[in-house]
């Protein structure tokens, strides 16, 4: 009933927003606040099942997914709530997209089987184009095209993947992947879901939407993207493809100089980056490094269940952090000392200054990693360098700080719903953590750990004069920038071609075109009889040899 | 050599020769005495090659060749009345050409 | 009963002529109904007797074979008269409506149809060489008499072109008869293949009885006088022609081959007249697609379709035969109902020209959709008598490897695709001009309704073929050639 | 070589150069001369085979009648202005090969016919055995009449079709345009005051000693039509456009009365054609003689009826 | 299962025959009386269909026989696989006819075109029935002489093009097929259809034979199953009113092509042999590279209908794919689908028109803003190209995921790489026209269409939202009894044990 209540009430919303008046009105505060239902599975511990839905949907909230539950519940319905200021009754397909998208994250985190979990992939990623596109303009286009783009290249290798593994088991409880017995599917499905989920976690290179993508959707959209949605790919990484065995230890390595990668070029780019929500969007990539790094760190030890919670830590942190610097944004944060602080914090606490729950959730990081550097399988200098991601993403803070503090808009009023997801910021990972047992007693080690980083960014700010303006400014999108460009060189987009194909497929559709010239003489009788002929003939003849 | 053998060899070449006239000719009348030549051929034949009793040509044979000739005599009418007629309305006496078909 | 029966199928048509060229104008529609109404009853007793097993035999005027003339009915022979029975009432509904026969040209047209009639039956049931020549010179005198029975001038060319060639290949089939008559002593058709050897004699009768056979049916290369024969004839004249006028030449021709001995000829012979028939598929179907004329491009469908019956000689098994006889009666109902769809578009459109088809099917929906069932049996596409025909055909070819006609029949049915659905789709399309003719009065309306129900009626009768063909088909095999095992 | 065999020789050659005459010739009328006079000398060559029948018949009919009718077409058509407008052209393209498969052809049935030989108990042999039992003493007319009376039967519907068919093609154009032989003149008046009654007299002796002797109802008929175009030919009966009942009757009273006695055996309980008696071949006969006659004469002159002339 | 003697199978096939012949006899003036026909017939049929279900449900296979040629019957049998195809036909039947009903409103000719309509029903109805491959070849045929005239029906001179292009294919491909049929007959004598494969159970030592009997008669199904590259017909035969497009790609033509591919296969020659020949992986190849061939052309075309074609052609091969890989689950991936192409195929081919007629829509670049005028419409269409797309919770996704996880279970992984190279390829060419409709700002002017009555409008849209409900449904409901997969399962059962 509570399962049932948590998935429904998503869909309630999304059937009642396209309307006007009073319906529209009750749909967008149940679209709002729908995210609040998911609390009552995770109290009362449900497990909801359909057998005759669609191949059979299960849903509970897994034993380590409660940082999850929360940070969906806390995050999505702060940003309901900072959606319905706004946004009214001519935004219905942003809300629609918000309703499908909470629908599908809904049944992302209490998936129990492949079909359950796709179907809410699914849902979440094509959902969420509609909130990208609200804008209309050309830039949320072209972004939404993107998205678009990668988010089917992403949902091609997890298709596969999923594929693979239903070949193997059929629609299989996900709790049971973890174990040793389904080891071979999941190795076989392993490479291309890692990469699909890869992309909505904007791991490099395949980041590329995220900085189009986050900073066009309206605030609260580009909120619930960055804080929560982009968890989704971890929960896929997590529920399908679960670490296991010699082979995850194998790569773990690889995957862990990938995610401290992503999380250097995410501070990089980001601090060539103009616009505070972009900044904001580089960050989210370091970060999503980040919990690679964790993920990779997990891998060597896969039975080890403090690790997987404390990736849950981490995702919680970032999540409710980043909302709350997101709804930041939509509040000119630099109107007032109280919204200056209220952006201060949660960016202090996202460099993972001392005390934060940035500190808690890196320290449980470092801890990870540590333990891999003991047990030899990790190489030592990939502790310092995660430290000094710290530092970097401190950089990127400051950065974000001169651009906020450009952000003098009095007008825009603070909004509650900012305030109160700072405070989940700064209080929910502890006490998550205070309930899972996984507090980090501050010490003074500890502390300084946590507190050199953030005085080295301080010393290149000061000593670098890092200027208010980036020396170099790159454009938002990165890559992807570089790729039009040349996708364009190759297939002019002057040409009649279908309009609002984005580039790439443009090649596509020149290649149908001129198969289409081919199709023409195929009509033609005597090449239909010649064609049936020959096929009979070539066939017969290979056959017989 | 007797006279059927005569009769016969004669018979086939008149044979051939109608065929002949029947093709090549142009004019529709003259195609009709090549066929009627043809047939008297073909009847001269019939009684050569059935062969004599005792009492004469072969009687069959004979009562065959009377009813050909009654049948080539009510053909060779019915076609000269279409022959006359069609040149009446044509104009022409002979087939070759189109039959206007485009 | 038989002995009436046969005498009916040839006397009651005779009759009837002759009682109409005598009788009151007034009377002879009845005469005409009366005369025809009688040949299906005459058929119970004989498919009775032939489906019991039995041969009938009827020695005219009590004199058995050598001596006298024997009717002989066989199950090919009953499967013929079933089929020229079921034509000639169909098609005489037709020209009930097309030849009034209280009128002129009714007065003209009626006592020939239906002596034609009455000479054919008199072929089918003969099996004298002698009076197959007589019944086939009166065939072919009355079916020219009635191509011209309208004085078109173009139909009177065709008629002379016909009536030319036609007593040419009857000279040729009686140099043939005095031959073998002289080889054998008889001309019984069955005593002659019994008594015949092989030898020079022997291969120079068959050869050139059969050339006149096969220029009286008009296998391609010997075909060209029947375009215009059977395109500018009168409709209903046009069906018979096709239906059954040169499918009696073949009958006698496999009577000839298969019964009377001429099989003697040996393979050589018979796959030269496979490969004419092969000839015939695929030159004539082509041509056919390249008429411009409606009734023209019926007609070289119809020399397209004969060929397939050529296929019998080289394939020579009861597979074969079963199939060619059946293909015959498919192939004479559906060509009948195309031709009478054809006469009626050509009427009501005041041309054959194919163009001025454009948007017939709206008009004249009745008869483009006859001419479109009867299509689909030529064809060879199911449900429908051709199919049937065309199955067992290709199965008889499989089965003697003939792998070569397997492919000619396919392309067959390919082109004959072609040219059917060109003129059925030139009458979907949009008419290019409204060339709407005055409606007709009352009676006149009547009359063409009843020509669209006839060719309809034919039309339907060939697609039932197909999906009922298990009964022709045992009657079929009852009566296969000697020497051919089921 | 005996000297028949030399007449024989000499007829023969003159057959085929007849022939090739009449088909390579080039003035249309002289080959239609050449023609009845190829006519005549078949007729010969029946009576040196010994076939009397057949050559009374020939003479009447293949070269007299058949030739008058081709006169007569002749006619009408240089009436029209066209009887020579198409002389035989030279097609060496055709002639040739044609010419060459034509001579195949012959040397192939001249030779292979050479090898026939007689069956000893042909049915033409059988006719002679049951010809007693007919009744009648020629076995020609026993063929004819008795033995395959279905043949002769179906010859007379095909004379009947012709005269059909010749008056469905007749057209609207008035029956009669001939050129005609003035009546007044002489020889033409004592001509018809002998001929008409003779012929008259020869044909009743023809069609009743046919049953025994050469003669019967074709032969018979074929000197009656001559009689008849005689008629035409001076005048003395004229076409008329419509038939009336006595001209159909007679028309087709030869099928008639053979396929009415043919088909009451069935009531007799015997097989169809059986002819109940003598009377029966007499009236058929008789039937028969006047349909050839009227009909031949009839398609000659090209008309639907015949009659006195009208004022 | 017990085969009992039955009328029900002639019954269902004679019903829209009389139908069809009735309506054409009607004459174009009595609209009402052929209104009330077209929808008593269908509704009828439905019924019919309904109780044949429920026999065999009972375990019952009503059969009924008659001699057509010598050796051969005319063979009408309903087991559950012929349910699948039977009920899928009677349901669309029904919506398509009260949209034709609609759609046609001022078209000419009507009692033709729904005399035809009917008989194509029947023949469908026949294919689903036929118990025999020659049997399956008499409707089969009797299908391309009834769809002809339909496609041709405007009578304008593209659409004579197209009928000759439709003919040319499905003629040349039935003579293949016919000889195929021929040679099978000569080597293994009558075969009436067995769950498994009768021929397997000869042991016939004849591998060539049976490989080019497969290819041959393969081809007669592929011309309509429009695998590459005997295709071409299928997007020339777009300019057909939509009713009969609708037609041709969802019920009818291309489906009757895959479903008897599925009987060739599992019926005839059985998965193991087909496999031990080799010819599975030949069809499987052959059907992904229609599948993805199908797509690229796709998206090249600027028409809307014909993009939908040549979707259309991409679509259809799954079926032939799922049976070609074989193995239990494939199976079911290519029977289900059968089901769930036709009823979004159906949906978009019906929207399509309404677009066309209601707005004068028939280019990609005029959908823009569309959903604000026609939002029920553009709904429908959406919801059936995502399912296109494959996407859950719609039908196309349980399809797919059948035939993937098919695949792979059986080995063929390669296969997988087929499906997502088409999801991809679907949503670039689906996923533009959706953010079209609903995303971009409407013209200001519409490029035409007519303004017709408020029944009319609804009978346009309503079959189309039934359509697209069907679409979830069967997704979301794919796990309950009675679902098109549960039927395939049980289905599949019967045939891979």
């Amino acid at each position: 009933m509570t399962v049932a209540l948590a998935v429904l009430l998503p869909l309630v919303a999304a059937v009642l927003v396209p309307f006007g008046g009073r319906v529209g009105a009750l749909g967008r505060r149940v679209a709002a606040f729908a995210p609040l239902a998911l609390l009552l599975p995770l109290m009362s511990g449900e497990r909801g099942e359909w057998r005759w839905v669609l191949l059979g949907i299960e849903l509970a909230v897994d034993p380590w997914g409660v940082p999850f539950v929360l940070l969906t519940a806390i995050a999505w319905s702060a940003s309901g709530y900072f959606a319905l200021r706004g946004l009214g009754r001519g935004s219905w397909g942003f809300w629609l997209g918000w309703s499908l998208s909470l629908w599908g994250m809904v049944l992302v985190l209490l998936a129990q089987n492949l079909v359950t979990f796709y179907l809410g992939y699914v849902a979440v990623s094509l959902s969420a184009y509609l909130m990208i596109t609200h804008a209309r303009t050309s830039a949320a286009w072209r972004a939404g095209r993107i998205y678009l783009l990668l988010a089917f290249a992403g949902e091609a290798a997890i298709v596969s993947g999923v594929l693979v593994l239903a070949g193997h088991y059929g629609n299989v409880s996900l709790p049971l992947l973890a174990t040793p017995d389904f080891a071979a599917g999941v190795a076989a499905a392993r490479w291309p879901l890692f990469v699909g989920f890869a992309v909505k976690l904007g791991i490099v290179p395949l980041h590329v939407w995220l900085p189009l993508a986050h900073p066009i959707a309206p605030v609260p959209a580009s909120a619930i993207l960055s804080g929560v949605i982009v968890k989704a790919g971890l929960l896929g990484w997590l529920k399908l493809i679960p670490p296991q065995g010699l082979e995850a230890a194998a790569s773990a390595p690889a995957l862990l100089w990938l995610g401290l990668a992503t999380a250097f070029v995410g501070v990089l780019l980001g601090l060539t980056q103009g616009k505070l929500k972009t900044v904001l969007a580089y960050s989210t990539i370091s970060q999503m490094g980040l919990v690679l790094v964790a993920y990779a760190a997990y891998s060597l030890q896969p039975g080890d269940a403090r690790w997987l919670a404390a990736i849950g830590l981490l995702a919680l942190h970032h999540g409710l952090t980043k909302t709350s610097l997101f709804l930041a944004a939509g509040c000119a944060p630099g109107a007032s000392g109280v919204r200056r602080l209220l952006l201060a914090l949660p960016a202090l606490s996202l460099a993972a200054a001392p005390f934060a729950t940035g500190y808690l959730a890196k320290g449980w990081l470092g801890r990870a990693v540590a333990a891999g550097i003991d047990a030899g399988a990790l190489a030592s200098i990939s502790y310092t360098l995660l430290t000094f991601t710290s530092a970097a993403t401190a950089l990127l803070m400051w950065r974000l700080w001169l651009l906020a503090l450009r952000e003098r808009d009095a007008e825009a009023a603070l909004h509650p719903a900012w305030a109160l997801a700072a405070l989940a910021a700064l209080t929910v990972p502890w006490l998550y953590a205070g309930a899972s047992d996984l507090l980090i007693i501050p010490t003074v080690p500890s502390v300084w750990a946590a507190t050199w980083p953030i005085l080295v960014a301080g010393a290149i700010v000061l000593l670098a004069r890092v200027p208010r303006r980036p020396g170099l400014t790159l454009p938002e999108g990165d890559l992807v920038v570089v790729l039009e460009k040349l996708a364009s060189r190759i297939a002019p987009p002057q040409l009649p071609a279908v309009p609002s194909v984005p580039a790439g497929a443009r090649l596509l559709s020149t290649l149908g075109r001129s198969l289409a010239g081919a199709e023409s003489l195929l009509r033609e009788l005597p090449m239909v009889g010649l064609l049936m002929l020959l096929i009979s003939v070539v066939v017969w003849l290979l056959l017989w040899l | 050599m007797t006279s059927t053998t005569v009769y016969l060899l004669a018979a086939s070449a008149v044979f051939g020769i109608g065929v002949y006239g029947l093709i090549v000719a142009d004019h529709i009348l003259r195609k009709l005495l090549a066929l009627n030549m043809m047939g008297s051929a073909v009847f001269v034949f019939i009684l050569t090659v059935a062969g004599v009793t005792p009492e004469g040509p072969d009687p069959l044979a004979q009562a065959l060749v009377l009813t050909g000739i009654v049948i080539a005599v009510a053909a060779t009418a019915f076609a000269l009345a279409l022959m006359v007629r069609m040149f009446q309305e044509t104009g022409l006496t002979s087939l070759q050409g189109h039959d206007g078909d485009d | 009963m038989t002995t009436e029966a046969l005498t009916l199928l040839v006397f009651a048509p005779l009759a009837g002529a002759l009682v109409m060229v005598v009788a009151p104008r007034r009377a002879a529609a009845p005469i005409a109904v009366l005369s025809l109404l009688t040949l299906p009853p005459a058929l119970v007793p004989l498919t009775r007797a032939v489906r019991a097993g039995e041969l009938v035999q009827l020695p005219l005027a009590g004199f058995a074979a050598p001596l006298g003339i024997v009717w002989r009915v066989d199950a090919l022979a009953v499967t013929m008269l079933l089929l020229s029975v079921a034509v000639v009432l169909l098609v005489s509904l037709h020209a009930l409506a097309s030849f009034p026969p209280e009128r002129e040209s009714g007065q003209r047209f009626w006592p020939l149809w239906l002596i034609l009639v009455s000479s054919l039956h008199a072929l089918f049931l003969s099996a004298d060489l002698f009076n197959l020549y007589v019944t086939l010179e009166l065939v072919t005198l009355a079916g020219v008499a009635l191509i011209a029975v309208r004085g078109e001038p173009a139909a009177m060319r065709a008629a002379m072109r016909y009536l030319l060639l036609g007593l040419m290949a009857s000279l040729f089939y009686l140099l043939a008869t005095a031959l073998l008559y002289g080889q054998t002593g008889t001309l019984d058709l069955y005593l002659v293949g019994e008594r015949l050897e092989a030898g020079g004699l022997t291969a120079i009768a068959v050869a050139l009885m059969a050339t006149g056979l096969l220029l009286k049916a008009a296998i391609v290369p010997l075909h060209v006088w029947l375009p215009a024969a059977h395109g500018k004839a009168p409709g209903p004249v046009s069906a018979v022609l096709s239906a059954l006028v040169v499918k009696a030449a073949l009958y006698i021709l496999i009577r000839l081959w298969f019964w009377g001995g001429g099989g003697q000829a040996g393979e050589h012979a018979a796959l030269l007249l496979g490969v004419l028939g092969a000839l015939a598929i695929l030159y004539a179907s082509a041509a056919a697609i390249a008429q411009r004329r409606l009734k023209m491009l019926v007609a070289y469908s119809t020399l397209a379709q004969l060929g397939y019956v050529m296929l019998l000689f080289p394939l020579a098994s009861a597979g074969a035969y079963r199939a060619v006889v059946f293909h015959v009666v498919a192939h004479g109902i559906a060509k009948a109902a195309m031709f009478l769809a054809a006469a009626n578009l050509l009427r009501a459109l005041g041309s054959e020209r194919l163009q001025r088809l454009a948007g017939a099917g709206s008009r004249h929906g009745l008869d483009v959709l006859a001419f479109a069932l009867a299509g689909v049996s030529i064809m060879g596409l199911p449900p429908s008598g051709g199919f049937v025909a065309k199955w067992l055909l290709l199965a008889a070819a499989w089965q003697e490897r003939g792998w070569a006609w397997v492919v000619v029949i396919s392309v067959g049915s390919l082109l004959a695709a072609v040219y059917v659905f060109r003129v059925v789709s030139l009458a979907f399309a949009q008419p290019l001009r409204e060339p709407e003719r005055a409606a007709s009065a009352g009676e006149e309306q009547g009359r063409a309704q009843l020509t669209s129900v006839a060719a309809l009626l034919l039309a339907a009768l060939a697609i039932v073929l197909g999906l009922a063909s298990a009964p022709l088909i045992a009657l079929i095999d009852q009566g296969l050639p000697p020497g051919m095992l089921r | 070589m005996t000297i028949g065999v030399l007449v024989d020789v000499l007829l023969a050659l003159s057959l085929v150069g007849l022939s090739l005459q009449v088909v390579t010739g080039r003035a249309l009328f002289r080959d239609l001369v050449l023609f009845i006079l190829f006519g005549l000398l078949i007729a010969l060559s029946w009576a040196r085979l010994g076939a009397p029948d057949v050559a009374l018949a020939e003479a009447a009919i293949g070269a007299g009648l058949t030739g008058a009718l081709m006169l007569m077409a002749y006619r009408r058509l240089a009436a029209g202005g066209a009887a020579d407008v198409s002389p035989a052209r030279r097609r060496p393209l055709l002639a040739l090969p044609v010419a060459a498969l034509a001579g195949i052809l012959v040397a192939i049935i001249g030779l292979s016919a050479q090898g026939v030989e007689r069956v000893p108990d042909a049915a033409g042999t059988l006719v002679l055995q049951e010809l007693s039992a007919t009744g009648l003493g020629n076995p020609i007319t026993g063929v004819l009449l008795v033995f395959r009376g279905l043949d002769t039967m179906l010859e007379m519907a095909v004379l009947l079709v012709a005269l059909l068919g010749a008056w469905a093609v007749l057209g609207a154009a008035h029956p009669g345009r001939l050129h005609q032989v003035d009546r007044e003149t002489p020889l033409v008046s004592a001509l018809l005051t002998t001929v008409a009654p003779v012929t008259l007299l020869i044909a009743t002796h023809l069609l009743l000693v046919g049953t025994d002797a050469p003669g019967g109802a074709f032969q018979a008929g074929a000197v009656l039509t001559g009689c008849g175009v005689l008629l035409v030919l001076t005048g003395t009966v004229r076409p008329r456009a419509a038939a009336g009942l006595l001209t159909k009757l007679l028309a087709i009273a030869g099928l008639a009365a053979f396929a009415l006695i043919g088909v009451s055996a069935l009531a007799l309980g015997r097989a169809p054609m059986t002819l109940p008696g003598m009377w029966a071949v007499y009236l058929i006969e008789t039937a028969m003689m006047l349909s050839i006659a009227l009909t031949m004469t009839l398609l000659f002159a090209r008309s639907r009826a015949l009659g006195p002339e009208q004022r | 299962m017990t085969e009992v003697v039955h009328p029900l199978p002639i019954v269902v096939v004679l019903v829209s025959l009389l139908a069809g012949l009735a309506i054409a006899a009607l004459g174009e003036r009595r609209q009402r009386l052929r209104t009330v026909l077209n929808l008593t017939a269908a509704v009828l049929k439905l019924g019919l269909v309904l109780w044949i279900a429920l026999l065999v449900m009972d375990g019952v296979v009503p059969v009924f026989r008659f001699p057509l040629v010598p050796g051969f019957d005319l063979l009408l049998r309903a087991d559950s696989l012929s349910i699948l195809f039977a009920s899928l036909s009677a349901v669309l039947w029904l919506v398509t006819t009260v949209y034709a009903i609609a759609y046609m409103e001022h078209y000419d000719n009507r009692a033709r075109f729904f005399g035809f309509f009917s008989i194509c029903v029947t023949a469908t109805m026949g294919i689903a029935m036929a118990g025999n491959l020659l049997t399956f070849f008499v409707f089969y045929e009797l299908l391309t002489l009834a769809t002809w005239p339909l496609v041709v029906h405007t009578g304008s001179r593209a659409a004579l093009r197209a009928g000759r292009t439709y003919l040319r294919f499905t003629l040349g491909g039935s003579a293949l097929f016919l000889v195929g049929l021929i040679w099978l007959y000569a080597l293994a004598g009558t075969q009436d259809f067995i769950a498994g494969g009768s021929l397997g159970l000869l042991e016939l030592d004849a591998h060539a034979s049976l490989r080019a009997i497969f290819v041959l008669i393969a081809i007669g199904m592929g011309v309509k199953a429009a695998l590459v590259p005997l295709h071409a017909w299928l997007p020339t035969a777009m300019v057909a009113p939509a009713p009969v497009s609708a037609l041709l790609h969802a019920v009818a033509v291309v489906k009757a092509g895959a479903f008897g591919l599925v009987r060739l296969v599992a019926d005839v020659f059985g998965g193991g042999l087909t496999a031990e020949l080799g010819l599975g992986l030949a069809l499987a190849i052959a059907a992904s590279f229609t599948i993805v061939y199908g797509s690229v052309l796709a998206l090249g075309q600027s028409d809307l209908k014909r993009r939908l074609a040549y979707s259309t052609v991409s679509q259809v091969s799954y079926i032939a794919l799922g049976i070609a890989i074989g193995g239990p689950i494939a199976t079911v991936g290519g029977m289900v689908h059968l089901v769930h192409q036709g009823v979004m195929k159906i949906t978009m081919f019906f929207c399509a028109g309404t677009f066309a007629t209601l707005l004068g829509v028939t280019r990609i670049d005029e959908l823009d803003g569309l959903a604000r005028r026609l939002p029920w419409s553009a709904a429908a269409f959406s919801v059936a190209a995502l399912g296109m797309i494959g996407l859950p919770p719609m039908a196309g996704f349980v399809s797919k995921w059948y035939l993937g996880a098919g695949a792979v279970a059986v080995g063929q992984t390669w296969v997988v790489a087929v499906l997502v190279a088409s999801t991809l390829l679907n949503a670039a060419y689906f996923l533009p026209l959706v953010s079209r409709m609903w995303l971009r700002p409407a013209p200001d002017r519409w490029p035409g269409g007519s303004q017709p009555s408020a029944w009319v409008t609804a009978g346009m849209v309503v079959p189309a939202l039934v359509t697209a409900g069907l679409t979830i449904a069967f997704g979301v409901l794919a796990g309950s009894t009675l679902s098109p997969l549960d039927w395939a399962i049980a289905i599949a059962r019967e045939y891979v044990p």
